[in-house]
Protein backbone atom coordinates (compact mmCIF):
# COMPACT_ATOMS: atom_id res chain seq x y z
CA UNK A 1 0.00 0.00 0.00
CA UNK A 2 2.66 2.16 -0.54
CA UNK A 3 0.47 4.46 -3.21
CA UNK A 4 -0.99 6.10 -0.28
CA UNK A 5 -0.19 10.05 -0.65
CA UNK A 6 1.23 11.59 2.47
CA UNK A 7 -1.11 14.41 3.00
CA UNK A 8 -4.30 13.98 5.16
CA UNK A 9 -7.71 13.41 4.07
CA UNK A 10 -9.56 16.17 5.64
CA UNK A 11 -13.26 15.89 6.66
CA UNK A 12 -15.45 18.64 8.03
CA UNK A 13 -18.76 18.25 9.24
CA UNK A 14 -21.27 19.60 12.01
CA UNK A 15 -21.82 17.99 15.68
CA UNK A 16 -25.02 16.26 14.60
CA UNK A 17 -25.77 12.65 15.28
CA UNK A 18 -27.09 12.24 12.18
CA UNK A 19 -23.46 12.58 10.83
CA UNK A 20 -21.84 9.61 13.05
CA UNK A 21 -22.92 6.95 10.46
CA UNK A 22 -21.16 8.95 7.31
CA UNK A 23 -17.69 9.35 9.76
CA UNK A 24 -17.98 5.47 10.22
CA UNK A 25 -18.41 4.66 6.90
CA UNK A 26 -15.75 6.95 5.59
CA UNK A 27 -12.89 6.20 8.36
CA UNK A 28 -13.74 2.39 7.88
CA UNK A 29 -12.60 2.47 4.79
CA UNK A 30 -9.20 4.67 5.66
CA UNK A 31 -8.68 2.36 8.30
CA UNK A 32 -9.18 -0.53 5.82
CA UNK A 33 -6.44 1.44 3.32
CA UNK A 34 -4.37 1.60 5.88
CA UNK A 35 -4.41 -2.24 6.41
CA UNK A 36 -5.87 -3.01 9.46
CA UNK A 37 -7.41 -6.32 10.22
CA UNK A 38 -11.09 -5.70 10.30
CA UNK A 39 -11.02 -6.30 14.07
CA UNK A 40 -8.67 -3.32 14.11
CA UNK A 41 -10.55 -1.30 11.64
CA UNK A 42 -13.90 -1.71 13.88
CA UNK A 43 -11.60 -0.35 16.73
CA UNK A 44 -10.92 2.41 15.29
CA UNK A 45 -14.17 3.30 13.93
CA UNK A 46 -15.87 2.57 17.48
CA UNK A 47 -13.14 5.27 18.58
CA UNK A 48 -13.72 7.96 16.17
CA UNK A 49 -17.31 7.62 17.01
CA UNK A 50 -16.99 7.97 20.16
CA UNK A 51 -14.70 10.78 20.60
CA UNK A 52 -17.30 12.34 17.85
CA UNK A 53 -19.81 11.62 20.56
CA UNK A 54 -18.12 13.50 23.37
CA UNK A 55 -17.36 16.39 21.22
CA UNK A 56 -21.61 16.37 20.56
CA UNK A 57 -22.24 15.89 23.80
CA UNK A 58 -19.52 17.78 26.28
CA UNK A 59 -17.76 20.33 23.71
CA UNK A 60 -21.11 21.83 22.18
CA UNK A 61 -23.51 20.74 25.09
CA UNK A 62 -25.76 18.50 21.94
CA UNK A 63 -26.06 21.89 19.74
CA UNK A 64 -25.75 20.24 16.44
CA UNK A 65 -24.58 22.87 14.18
CA UNK A 66 -20.89 23.37 15.34
CA UNK A 67 -17.61 22.83 13.49
CA UNK A 68 -16.04 19.81 13.57
CA UNK A 69 -12.89 19.45 11.68
CA UNK A 70 -11.47 15.65 11.41
CA UNK A 71 -7.89 14.43 9.13
CA UNK A 72 -6.77 11.19 8.70
CA UNK A 73 -2.95 10.50 8.31
CA UNK A 74 -1.45 7.42 7.32
CA UNK A 75 2.32 6.85 9.08
CA UNK A 76 4.25 5.25 6.54
CA UNK A 77 7.06 2.78 7.67
CA UNK A 78 9.78 4.03 6.12
CA UNK A 79 9.32 8.01 6.89
CA UNK A 80 9.72 8.12 10.91
CA UNK A 81 11.29 4.37 11.55
CA UNK A 82 8.25 3.92 13.57
CA UNK A 83 5.94 1.20 12.74
CA UNK A 84 3.09 2.01 10.45
CA UNK A 85 -0.28 3.13 11.41
CA UNK A 86 -2.97 5.81 11.30
CA UNK A 87 -3.10 9.15 12.85
CA UNK A 88 -6.64 10.78 13.52
CA UNK A 89 -6.82 14.32 14.50
CA UNK A 90 -10.54 15.65 15.73
CA UNK A 91 -11.38 19.28 16.60
CA UNK A 92 -13.65 21.56 18.35
CA UNK A 93 -14.01 24.65 18.69
CA UNK A 94 -16.18 23.94 21.83
CA UNK A 95 -15.69 23.98 25.53
CA UNK A 96 -12.08 23.06 26.39
CA UNK A 97 -11.80 19.75 28.19
CA UNK A 98 -11.39 19.14 31.52
CA UNK A 99 -8.12 17.50 31.85
CA UNK A 100 -9.54 15.64 35.34
CA UNK A 101 -12.84 14.56 33.44
CA UNK A 102 -11.59 13.18 30.66
CA UNK A 103 -10.22 10.04 32.26
CA UNK A 104 -11.68 5.96 32.19
CA UNK A 105 -14.03 5.40 34.78
CA UNK A 106 -14.04 2.77 37.58
CA UNK A 107 -15.14 -0.18 35.68
CA UNK A 108 -16.97 -1.81 38.87
CA UNK A 109 -19.51 0.97 39.01
CA UNK A 110 -21.75 0.04 36.62
CA UNK A 111 -23.02 3.79 35.72
CA UNK A 112 -23.08 5.35 32.15
CA UNK A 113 -20.46 8.03 32.30
CA UNK A 114 -16.65 7.73 31.13
CA UNK A 115 -17.27 4.41 28.88
CA UNK A 116 -16.76 6.67 25.67
CA UNK A 117 -12.56 8.08 26.94
CA UNK A 118 -11.90 4.03 28.21
CA UNK A 119 -12.95 2.62 24.64
CA UNK A 120 -11.13 5.28 23.16
CA UNK A 121 -8.15 4.26 24.90
CA UNK A 122 -8.98 0.42 24.73
CA UNK A 123 -9.51 0.92 20.92
CA UNK A 124 -6.32 3.12 19.76
CA UNK A 125 -2.58 2.70 20.81
CA UNK A 126 -2.29 6.84 21.68
CA UNK A 127 -5.45 9.24 22.72
CA UNK A 128 -4.01 12.80 23.50
CA UNK A 129 -6.21 15.46 24.15
CA UNK A 130 -4.43 19.57 23.95
CA UNK A 131 -6.28 22.92 23.66
CA UNK A 132 -6.91 23.86 20.29
CA UNK A 133 -5.66 27.22 19.28
CA UNK A 134 -7.93 29.40 18.96
CA UNK A 135 -10.14 27.58 21.34
CA UNK A 136 -12.50 24.13 21.72
CA UNK A 137 -9.57 20.82 22.01
CA UNK A 138 -7.74 19.17 19.54
CA UNK A 139 -7.83 15.01 19.95
CA UNK A 140 -5.27 13.18 18.54
CA UNK A 141 -5.02 9.20 18.27
CA UNK A 142 -3.02 7.00 17.20
CA UNK A 143 -3.21 3.17 16.15
CA UNK A 144 -0.06 1.23 15.12
CA UNK A 145 -0.17 -1.44 12.59
CA UNK A 146 1.64 -3.82 14.68
CA UNK A 147 -0.43 -4.53 17.63
CA UNK A 148 2.27 -6.67 19.32
CA UNK A 149 3.37 -4.01 21.18
CA UNK A 150 0.11 -3.02 22.61
CA UNK A 151 -0.55 -4.10 26.16
CA UNK A 152 -4.57 -5.30 25.67
CA UNK A 153 -6.43 -2.40 27.69
CA UNK A 154 -4.76 0.76 27.83
CA UNK A 155 -5.34 4.42 29.87
CA UNK A 156 -5.71 7.10 27.54
CA UNK A 157 -2.25 9.03 27.54
CA UNK A 158 -3.61 12.93 28.98
CA UNK A 159 -0.90 15.18 28.01
CA UNK A 160 -0.79 18.85 27.17
CA UNK A 161 -4.64 19.12 29.81
CA UNK A 162 -3.60 22.71 30.72
CA UNK A 163 -6.36 25.30 28.94
CA UNK A 164 -4.87 27.86 26.29
CA UNK B 1 -37.71 14.62 19.37
CA UNK B 2 -40.12 13.83 16.26
CA UNK B 3 -37.11 12.71 13.85
CA UNK B 4 -36.03 10.50 17.14
CA UNK B 5 -39.11 9.04 16.96
CA UNK B 6 -38.55 7.74 13.30
CA UNK B 7 -34.62 6.73 14.39
CA UNK B 8 -35.81 4.01 17.22
CA UNK B 9 -33.80 1.26 16.93
CA UNK B 10 -36.45 -1.02 18.75
CA UNK B 11 -38.59 -2.67 15.55
CA UNK B 12 -40.91 -4.87 17.75
CA UNK B 13 -41.66 -5.55 21.98
CA UNK B 14 -43.61 -8.74 22.96
CA UNK B 15 -44.90 -10.42 25.58
CA UNK B 16 -43.99 -14.43 25.41
CA UNK B 17 -44.66 -16.95 28.23
CA UNK B 18 -41.53 -16.08 29.52
CA UNK B 19 -40.20 -13.17 29.27
CA UNK B 20 -41.15 -9.50 27.34
CA UNK B 21 -38.93 -9.38 24.38
CA UNK B 22 -37.51 -6.24 22.80
CA UNK B 23 -36.13 -6.70 19.20
CA UNK B 24 -33.49 -4.40 18.26
CA UNK B 25 -32.42 -3.16 14.84
CA UNK B 26 -29.69 -1.37 12.97
CA UNK B 27 -27.22 0.98 14.42
CA UNK B 28 -27.72 2.14 17.96
CA UNK B 29 -25.95 4.82 18.33
CA UNK B 30 -26.10 8.71 19.60
CA UNK B 31 -28.39 9.15 16.65
CA UNK B 32 -30.87 6.34 17.56
CA UNK B 33 -30.10 6.27 21.40
CA UNK B 34 -32.62 9.33 22.95
CA UNK B 35 -35.88 6.99 21.03
CA UNK B 36 -34.84 3.80 22.77
CA UNK B 37 -34.10 5.58 26.40
CA UNK B 38 -37.77 6.23 26.08
CA UNK B 39 -39.02 3.34 25.00
CA UNK B 40 -37.00 1.39 27.28
CA UNK B 41 -38.65 3.30 30.27
CA UNK B 42 -42.15 2.02 28.92
CA UNK B 43 -40.82 -1.33 29.12
CA UNK B 44 -39.48 -1.60 32.15
CA UNK B 45 -42.88 0.20 33.61
CA UNK B 46 -44.75 -2.98 32.36
CA UNK B 47 -42.83 -4.64 35.19
CA UNK B 48 -42.56 -7.97 33.39
CA UNK B 49 -40.52 -10.43 35.35
CA UNK B 50 -37.98 -10.96 32.70
CA UNK B 51 -36.86 -8.75 30.23
CA UNK B 52 -35.09 -9.96 26.96
CA UNK B 53 -33.37 -7.59 24.30
CA UNK B 54 -32.56 -9.36 20.79
CA UNK B 55 -29.74 -7.79 19.49
CA UNK B 56 -29.51 -9.83 16.67
CA UNK B 57 -30.20 -7.10 14.00
CA UNK B 58 -28.01 -4.62 15.59
CA UNK B 59 -25.33 -3.81 13.49
CA UNK B 60 -23.21 -1.59 15.20
CA UNK B 61 -23.40 0.04 19.00
CA UNK B 62 -21.67 2.31 20.40
CA UNK B 63 -21.24 3.81 24.07
CA UNK B 64 -24.46 5.61 23.75
CA UNK B 65 -25.88 2.49 23.42
CA UNK B 66 -24.40 0.91 26.03
CA UNK B 67 -24.60 3.46 28.41
CA UNK B 68 -28.75 3.38 27.46
CA UNK B 69 -28.02 -0.35 28.47
CA UNK B 70 -26.76 0.28 31.31
CA UNK B 71 -29.21 2.57 32.43
CA UNK B 72 -31.72 0.04 31.68
CA UNK B 73 -29.91 -2.96 33.98
CA UNK B 74 -29.76 -0.33 37.15
CA UNK B 75 -33.58 0.11 37.03
CA UNK B 76 -34.45 -3.15 36.14
CA UNK B 77 -31.76 -4.35 39.47
CA UNK B 78 -33.94 -1.90 41.27
CA UNK B 79 -37.16 -3.43 40.33
CA UNK B 80 -36.36 -6.85 40.47
CA UNK B 81 -36.72 -7.59 37.04
CA UNK B 82 -34.57 -10.43 35.13
CA UNK B 83 -32.59 -9.35 32.54
CA UNK B 84 -31.08 -11.06 29.77
CA UNK B 85 -29.15 -9.59 26.31
CA UNK B 86 -28.71 -12.22 23.48
CA UNK B 87 -28.28 -12.60 19.48
CA UNK B 88 -25.14 -10.34 19.60
CA UNK B 89 -22.94 -9.98 16.51
CA UNK B 90 -19.16 -10.39 17.10
CA UNK B 91 -19.13 -6.63 16.26
CA UNK B 92 -21.34 -5.60 18.60
CA UNK B 93 -20.09 -8.30 21.49
CA UNK B 94 -16.53 -6.39 21.01
CA UNK B 95 -17.93 -2.71 22.62
CA UNK B 96 -18.90 -5.23 25.62
CA UNK B 97 -16.01 -6.65 25.94
CA UNK B 98 -13.50 -3.57 25.72
CA UNK B 99 -15.73 -2.11 28.36
CA UNK B 100 -15.53 -5.04 30.33
CA UNK B 101 -19.59 -5.38 30.59
CA UNK B 102 -19.45 -8.87 29.19
CA UNK B 103 -19.39 -10.15 32.94
CA UNK B 104 -21.60 -7.71 34.11
CA UNK B 105 -24.98 -8.14 31.90
CA UNK B 106 -26.66 -11.50 31.61
CA UNK B 107 -25.81 -12.23 27.98
CA UNK B 108 -27.23 -15.90 26.03
CA UNK B 109 -25.83 -16.89 22.55
CA UNK B 110 -29.46 -16.86 21.20
CA UNK B 111 -32.95 -16.06 22.02
CA UNK B 112 -33.99 -19.86 22.97
CA UNK B 113 -31.17 -19.49 25.66
CA UNK B 114 -32.19 -16.02 26.94
CA UNK B 115 -36.18 -17.89 27.20
CA UNK B 116 -34.30 -20.95 28.49
CA UNK C 1 -34.68 14.37 8.63
CA UNK C 2 -35.41 17.85 9.47
CA UNK C 3 -32.17 17.71 12.02
CA UNK C 4 -29.53 17.84 8.99
CA UNK C 5 -27.75 21.41 10.00
CA UNK C 6 -27.20 23.26 6.34
CA UNK C 7 -23.63 24.22 6.17
CA UNK C 8 -21.99 21.17 3.57
CA UNK C 9 -19.96 18.28 5.06
CA UNK C 10 -16.34 18.67 3.26
CA UNK C 11 -14.24 16.23 2.37
CA UNK C 12 -10.50 16.49 0.76
CA UNK C 13 -8.56 13.75 -0.26
CA UNK C 14 -5.82 13.18 -3.04
CA UNK C 15 -6.12 12.33 -6.88
CA UNK C 16 -5.43 8.54 -5.93
CA UNK C 17 -8.27 5.31 -6.91
CA UNK C 18 -6.96 4.38 -3.63
CA UNK C 19 -9.26 7.19 -1.96
CA UNK C 20 -12.57 5.94 -4.21
CA UNK C 21 -13.43 3.48 -1.71
CA UNK C 22 -13.42 6.30 1.22
CA UNK C 23 -15.28 8.70 -0.91
CA UNK C 24 -18.03 6.42 -1.62
CA UNK C 25 -18.67 5.05 1.60
CA UNK C 26 -18.61 8.39 2.53
CA UNK C 27 -21.02 9.48 0.20
CA UNK C 28 -23.68 6.31 -0.02
CA UNK C 29 -24.42 7.46 3.67
CA UNK C 30 -24.76 11.29 2.70
CA UNK C 31 -27.09 10.05 0.43
CA UNK C 32 -29.04 7.62 2.79
CA UNK C 33 -29.23 10.60 5.48
CA UNK C 34 -30.61 13.03 2.47
CA UNK C 35 -33.30 10.20 2.88
CA UNK C 36 -32.60 8.66 -1.13
CA UNK C 37 -33.56 4.81 -1.42
CA UNK C 38 -31.27 2.23 -2.15
CA UNK C 39 -31.55 2.28 -5.83
CA UNK C 40 -30.80 6.05 -5.75
CA UNK C 41 -27.84 6.00 -3.12
CA UNK C 42 -26.55 3.69 -5.54
CA UNK C 43 -26.30 6.27 -8.48
CA UNK C 44 -25.47 8.93 -6.52
CA UNK C 45 -22.38 6.74 -5.32
CA UNK C 46 -21.23 6.05 -9.35
CA UNK C 47 -22.11 9.70 -10.27
CA UNK C 48 -19.26 10.79 -7.86
CA UNK C 49 -17.00 7.62 -8.54
CA UNK C 50 -16.92 8.41 -12.22
CA UNK C 51 -16.84 12.23 -11.35
CA UNK C 52 -13.49 11.61 -9.10
CA UNK C 53 -12.19 8.88 -11.58
CA UNK C 54 -12.13 11.48 -14.30
CA UNK C 55 -10.31 14.14 -12.39
CA UNK C 56 -7.61 11.81 -11.79
CA UNK C 57 -7.55 10.61 -15.14
CA UNK C 58 -8.11 13.65 -17.16
CA UNK C 59 -7.69 16.75 -15.27
CA UNK C 60 -4.07 15.56 -13.36
CA UNK C 61 -3.35 13.08 -15.84
CA UNK C 62 -3.12 10.68 -13.65
CA UNK C 63 -1.13 11.97 -10.89
CA UNK C 64 -1.96 10.41 -7.32
CA UNK C 65 -0.93 13.24 -4.88
CA UNK C 66 -2.96 16.00 -6.43
CA UNK C 67 -5.72 17.91 -4.33
CA UNK C 68 -9.79 17.66 -4.57
CA UNK C 69 -12.38 18.77 -2.65
CA UNK C 70 -15.60 17.60 -2.36
CA UNK C 71 -18.61 19.73 -0.52
CA UNK C 72 -21.72 18.21 0.01
CA UNK C 73 -25.25 19.57 1.02
CA UNK C 74 -28.46 18.73 1.84
CA UNK C 75 -31.26 20.83 0.07
CA UNK C 76 -33.71 20.78 1.84
CA UNK C 77 -37.66 21.62 0.98
CA UNK C 78 -37.96 24.53 2.88
CA UNK C 79 -35.45 26.97 2.11
CA UNK C 80 -35.31 27.15 -1.45
CA UNK C 81 -39.21 26.09 -2.15
CA UNK C 82 -38.05 23.27 -5.17
CA UNK C 83 -37.66 19.30 -3.77
CA UNK C 84 -35.40 18.35 -1.68
CA UNK C 85 -31.88 16.86 -2.62
CA UNK C 86 -28.25 16.51 -2.35
CA UNK C 87 -25.84 18.88 -4.44
CA UNK C 88 -22.18 17.62 -4.69
CA UNK C 89 -19.76 20.23 -5.61
CA UNK C 90 -16.08 18.39 -6.94
CA UNK C 91 -13.38 20.36 -7.29
CA UNK C 92 -10.13 20.06 -8.44
CA UNK C 93 -7.07 22.22 -9.48
CA UNK C 94 -5.93 20.45 -12.70
CA UNK C 95 -5.87 20.67 -16.39
CA UNK C 96 -9.79 22.43 -17.62
CA UNK C 97 -12.06 20.41 -18.81
CA UNK C 98 -12.66 21.09 -22.62
CA UNK C 99 -16.64 21.63 -23.09
CA UNK C 100 -16.33 19.40 -26.07
CA UNK C 101 -14.73 16.65 -24.43
CA UNK C 102 -17.07 16.46 -21.89
CA UNK C 103 -20.23 15.14 -23.91
CA UNK C 104 -21.70 12.24 -23.57
CA UNK C 105 -20.68 9.52 -26.22
CA UNK C 106 -23.04 7.84 -28.75
CA UNK C 107 -23.90 4.72 -27.60
CA UNK C 108 -23.67 2.44 -30.93
CA UNK C 109 -19.72 2.85 -31.29
CA UNK C 110 -18.79 0.29 -28.50
CA UNK C 111 -15.75 1.81 -27.27
CA UNK C 112 -14.62 2.57 -23.52
CA UNK C 113 -14.37 6.48 -23.85
CA UNK C 114 -17.26 8.69 -22.60
CA UNK C 115 -18.73 6.34 -20.69
CA UNK C 116 -17.97 8.18 -17.26
CA UNK C 117 -19.76 11.80 -18.48
CA UNK C 118 -22.61 9.77 -19.75
CA UNK C 119 -23.32 7.82 -16.35
CA UNK C 120 -23.00 10.77 -14.22
CA UNK C 121 -26.01 12.38 -16.70
CA UNK C 122 -28.24 9.08 -16.21
CA UNK C 123 -27.54 9.12 -12.49
CA UNK C 124 -28.06 12.92 -11.36
CA UNK C 125 -30.56 15.35 -12.55
CA UNK C 126 -28.20 18.94 -12.95
CA UNK C 127 -24.60 17.99 -13.70
CA UNK C 128 -22.65 21.47 -14.59
CA UNK C 129 -19.05 22.60 -15.52
CA UNK C 130 -17.34 25.57 -14.74
CA UNK C 131 -14.24 26.65 -14.42
CA UNK C 132 -12.86 27.07 -11.29
CA UNK C 133 -11.63 30.50 -9.09
CA UNK C 134 -7.92 30.05 -9.44
CA UNK C 135 -7.24 27.13 -11.78
CA UNK C 136 -9.27 23.88 -12.30
CA UNK C 137 -12.62 23.13 -12.63
CA UNK C 138 -15.64 23.06 -10.33
CA UNK C 139 -18.46 20.13 -11.01
CA UNK C 140 -21.64 20.27 -9.43
CA UNK C 141 -24.23 17.68 -9.74
CA UNK C 142 -27.47 17.94 -8.06
CA UNK C 143 -30.10 14.77 -7.50
CA UNK C 144 -33.78 15.40 -5.70
CA UNK C 145 -35.47 13.40 -4.02
CA UNK C 146 -38.53 13.71 -5.88
CA UNK C 147 -37.44 11.52 -9.42
CA UNK C 148 -40.90 11.96 -10.69
CA UNK C 149 -40.20 14.99 -12.93
CA UNK C 150 -36.45 13.37 -14.09
CA UNK C 151 -37.39 11.88 -17.64
CA UNK C 152 -35.15 8.56 -17.81
CA UNK C 153 -31.39 9.05 -18.85
CA UNK C 154 -30.49 12.68 -19.24
CA UNK C 155 -27.77 14.06 -21.32
CA UNK C 156 -25.81 16.29 -18.76
CA UNK C 157 -26.40 20.24 -19.05
CA UNK C 158 -23.29 21.92 -19.62
CA UNK C 159 -22.52 25.27 -18.56
CA UNK C 160 -19.92 28.57 -18.09
CA UNK C 161 -17.65 25.77 -20.18
CA UNK C 162 -15.52 28.83 -20.97
CA UNK C 163 -12.62 28.47 -19.85
CA UNK C 164 -11.20 31.40 -16.98
CA UNK D 1 2.57 -1.22 -10.68
CA UNK D 2 3.08 -3.53 -7.66
CA UNK D 3 0.18 -2.55 -5.85
CA UNK D 4 -2.17 -3.22 -8.50
CA UNK D 5 -1.34 -6.53 -8.05
CA UNK D 6 -1.79 -7.37 -5.10
CA UNK D 7 -5.23 -5.70 -5.71
CA UNK D 8 -6.36 -7.44 -8.67
CA UNK D 9 -9.73 -8.37 -8.95
CA UNK D 10 -9.12 -11.61 -10.78
CA UNK D 11 -9.90 -14.08 -7.83
CA UNK D 12 -9.21 -17.35 -10.16
CA UNK D 13 -9.04 -18.27 -14.04
CA UNK D 14 -9.86 -22.16 -14.79
CA UNK D 15 -10.52 -23.88 -17.83
CA UNK D 16 -14.06 -26.36 -17.70
CA UNK D 17 -14.74 -28.04 -20.81
CA UNK D 18 -17.59 -25.09 -22.21
CA UNK D 19 -15.46 -22.40 -21.74
CA UNK D 20 -12.20 -20.55 -19.77
CA UNK D 21 -14.28 -19.35 -16.55
CA UNK D 22 -12.86 -16.42 -14.96
CA UNK D 23 -14.02 -15.23 -11.26
CA UNK D 24 -13.48 -11.83 -10.47
CA UNK D 25 -14.15 -10.77 -7.05
CA UNK D 26 -14.24 -7.42 -4.40
CA UNK D 27 -14.94 -3.94 -6.32
CA UNK D 28 -13.97 -3.42 -10.05
CA UNK D 29 -12.81 0.29 -9.94
CA UNK D 30 -10.11 2.70 -11.23
CA UNK D 31 -8.05 1.08 -8.19
CA UNK D 32 -7.92 -2.23 -9.83
CA UNK D 33 -8.84 -1.86 -13.30
CA UNK D 34 -5.15 -2.16 -14.22
CA UNK D 35 -4.43 -5.55 -13.13
CA UNK D 36 -7.50 -6.61 -14.20
CA UNK D 37 -6.77 -5.31 -18.15
CA UNK D 38 -3.73 -6.98 -18.03
CA UNK D 39 -5.36 -10.60 -17.01
CA UNK D 40 -7.57 -10.20 -19.30
CA UNK D 41 -5.17 -9.58 -22.30
CA UNK D 42 -3.35 -12.85 -20.89
CA UNK D 43 -6.89 -14.70 -20.76
CA UNK D 44 -7.51 -13.79 -24.31
CA UNK D 45 -4.06 -15.00 -25.45
CA UNK D 46 -4.95 -18.54 -24.51
CA UNK D 47 -7.12 -18.38 -27.37
CA UNK D 48 -10.04 -20.14 -25.87
CA UNK D 49 -13.67 -21.05 -27.82
CA UNK D 50 -15.11 -19.33 -25.04
CA UNK D 51 -14.23 -17.28 -21.66
CA UNK D 52 -17.19 -16.41 -19.39
CA UNK D 53 -16.59 -13.67 -16.51
CA UNK D 54 -18.55 -14.82 -13.37
CA UNK D 55 -19.31 -11.24 -11.33
CA UNK D 56 -21.02 -13.04 -8.62
CA UNK D 57 -18.72 -12.03 -6.10
CA UNK D 58 -18.28 -8.15 -7.45
CA UNK D 59 -19.82 -5.91 -5.14
CA UNK D 60 -19.18 -3.23 -7.04
CA UNK D 61 -18.18 -2.05 -10.75
CA UNK D 62 -17.61 1.60 -12.14
CA UNK D 63 -16.96 2.89 -15.53
CA UNK D 64 -13.25 2.04 -15.42
CA UNK D 65 -14.49 -1.77 -14.75
CA UNK D 66 -17.23 -1.37 -17.54
CA UNK D 67 -14.34 -0.50 -19.80
CA UNK D 68 -12.25 -2.79 -19.67
CA UNK D 69 -15.26 -5.32 -19.98
CA UNK D 70 -15.90 -2.99 -23.20
CA UNK D 71 -12.20 -3.76 -24.36
CA UNK D 72 -12.40 -7.06 -23.53
CA UNK D 73 -15.38 -7.22 -26.01
CA UNK D 74 -13.93 -5.96 -28.56
CA UNK D 75 -10.79 -7.79 -28.84
CA UNK D 76 -13.01 -11.70 -28.37
CA UNK D 77 -14.96 -9.68 -31.11
CA UNK D 78 -12.18 -9.68 -33.14
CA UNK D 79 -10.64 -12.68 -32.72
CA UNK D 80 -13.99 -15.02 -32.67
CA UNK D 81 -14.11 -15.62 -29.03
CA UNK D 82 -17.53 -15.92 -27.22
CA UNK D 83 -17.94 -13.81 -24.46
CA UNK D 84 -20.68 -14.40 -21.72
CA UNK D 85 -21.44 -12.46 -18.33
CA UNK D 86 -22.66 -14.13 -15.50
CA UNK D 87 -24.26 -13.87 -11.80
CA UNK D 88 -24.19 -9.81 -11.35
CA UNK D 89 -25.60 -8.51 -8.31
CA UNK D 90 -28.31 -5.74 -9.09
CA UNK D 91 -25.97 -2.99 -8.24
CA UNK D 92 -23.66 -4.03 -11.04
CA UNK D 93 -26.31 -5.13 -13.17
CA UNK D 94 -27.83 -1.37 -13.11
CA UNK D 95 -24.22 0.03 -14.45
CA UNK D 96 -24.65 -2.13 -17.72
CA UNK D 97 -28.47 -0.61 -17.91
CA UNK D 98 -27.12 3.06 -17.47
CA UNK D 99 -24.76 2.62 -19.66
CA UNK D 100 -27.20 0.58 -21.85
CA UNK D 101 -24.49 -1.98 -22.34
CA UNK D 102 -26.46 -4.78 -20.98
CA UNK D 103 -27.47 -5.27 -24.68
CA UNK D 104 -24.51 -5.19 -25.98
CA UNK D 105 -22.71 -8.00 -23.86
CA UNK D 106 -23.83 -11.26 -23.20
CA UNK D 107 -25.30 -11.35 -19.87
CA UNK D 108 -26.98 -14.69 -18.40
CA UNK D 109 -28.48 -15.14 -14.87
CA UNK D 110 -25.99 -17.69 -13.13
CA UNK D 111 -22.91 -19.57 -14.38
CA UNK D 112 -24.97 -22.40 -15.37
CA UNK D 113 -26.52 -20.98 -17.66
CA UNK D 114 -23.24 -18.99 -18.70
CA UNK D 115 -21.38 -23.04 -19.57
CA UNK D 116 -24.33 -24.24 -20.78
N1 LIG E 1 -14.56 16.72 23.50
C1 LIG E 1 -14.77 17.00 24.80
N2 LIG E 1 -14.91 18.29 25.18
C2 LIG E 1 -15.13 18.58 26.49
N3 LIG E 1 -15.22 17.66 27.47
C3 LIG E 1 -15.08 16.38 27.16
C4 LIG E 1 -14.86 15.97 25.81
N4 LIG E 1 -14.76 14.65 25.80
C5 LIG E 1 -14.92 14.22 27.05
N5 LIG E 1 -15.11 15.25 27.90
C6 LIG E 1 -15.26 15.16 29.38
O1 LIG E 1 -14.83 13.86 29.77
C7 LIG E 1 -15.84 13.21 30.54
C8 LIG E 1 -15.80 11.71 30.29
O2 LIG E 1 -16.22 11.44 28.97
P1 LIG E 1 -16.70 9.99 28.60
O3 LIG E 1 -15.68 9.03 29.04
O4 LIG E 1 -17.04 9.93 27.18
O5 LIG E 1 -17.99 9.70 29.46
P2 LIG E 1 -19.46 10.32 29.31
O6 LIG E 1 -19.55 10.92 27.97
O7 LIG E 1 -20.34 9.14 29.48
O8 LIG E 1 -19.55 11.32 30.42
C9 LIG E 1 -17.12 13.85 30.12
O9 LIG E 1 -18.10 13.76 31.12
C10 LIG E 1 -16.68 15.30 29.85
O10 LIG E 1 -16.66 16.04 31.05
N1 LIG F 1 -12.35 16.58 -14.47
C1 LIG F 1 -11.97 16.68 -15.77
N2 LIG F 1 -10.96 17.49 -16.13
C2 LIG F 1 -10.59 17.60 -17.42
N3 LIG F 1 -11.19 16.93 -18.43
C3 LIG F 1 -12.20 16.10 -18.16
C4 LIG F 1 -12.65 15.93 -16.81
N4 LIG F 1 -13.67 15.07 -16.84
C5 LIG F 1 -13.85 14.71 -18.12
N5 LIG F 1 -12.98 15.32 -18.93
C6 LIG F 1 -12.92 15.21 -20.43
O1 LIG F 1 -14.13 14.63 -20.86
C7 LIG F 1 -13.89 13.46 -21.66
C8 LIG F 1 -14.97 12.43 -21.45
O2 LIG F 1 -14.89 11.88 -20.16
P1 LIG F 1 -15.60 10.51 -19.82
O3 LIG F 1 -17.00 10.59 -20.27
O4 LIG F 1 -15.42 10.19 -18.41
O5 LIG F 1 -14.88 9.42 -20.73
P2 LIG F 1 -13.40 8.83 -20.58
O6 LIG F 1 -12.92 9.13 -19.20
O7 LIG F 1 -13.63 7.38 -20.78
O8 LIG F 1 -12.62 9.50 -21.65
C9 LIG F 1 -12.51 13.00 -21.25
O9 LIG F 1 -11.89 12.26 -22.24
C10 LIG F 1 -11.80 14.32 -20.93
O10 LIG F 1 -11.27 14.90 -22.08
Amino acid sequence: MSAIPPQPIRLSLASTPAHLPIVRAGVGEIARLVGFDEKAVDAVVLAVDEAMTNIIKHAYDGRNDQPIEAAFTALSEAADGGPAGLTIVLEDRGKPVDPAAVRSRDLDDVRPGGLGVHIMGCCMDRVDYTPREGGGTRLTMTKFLRAADKPGARQPQLTGGTRG
Amino acid sequence: MVEAKLNSPVRQVRQEPQALVVTLAGDVDLHRTPELQQELVRVVERRPRRIVLDLTAVQYMDSSGVASLVKLLSSTRRQNIELKLCGMAPRVKSIFEITRLDTVFDICPALKDALA
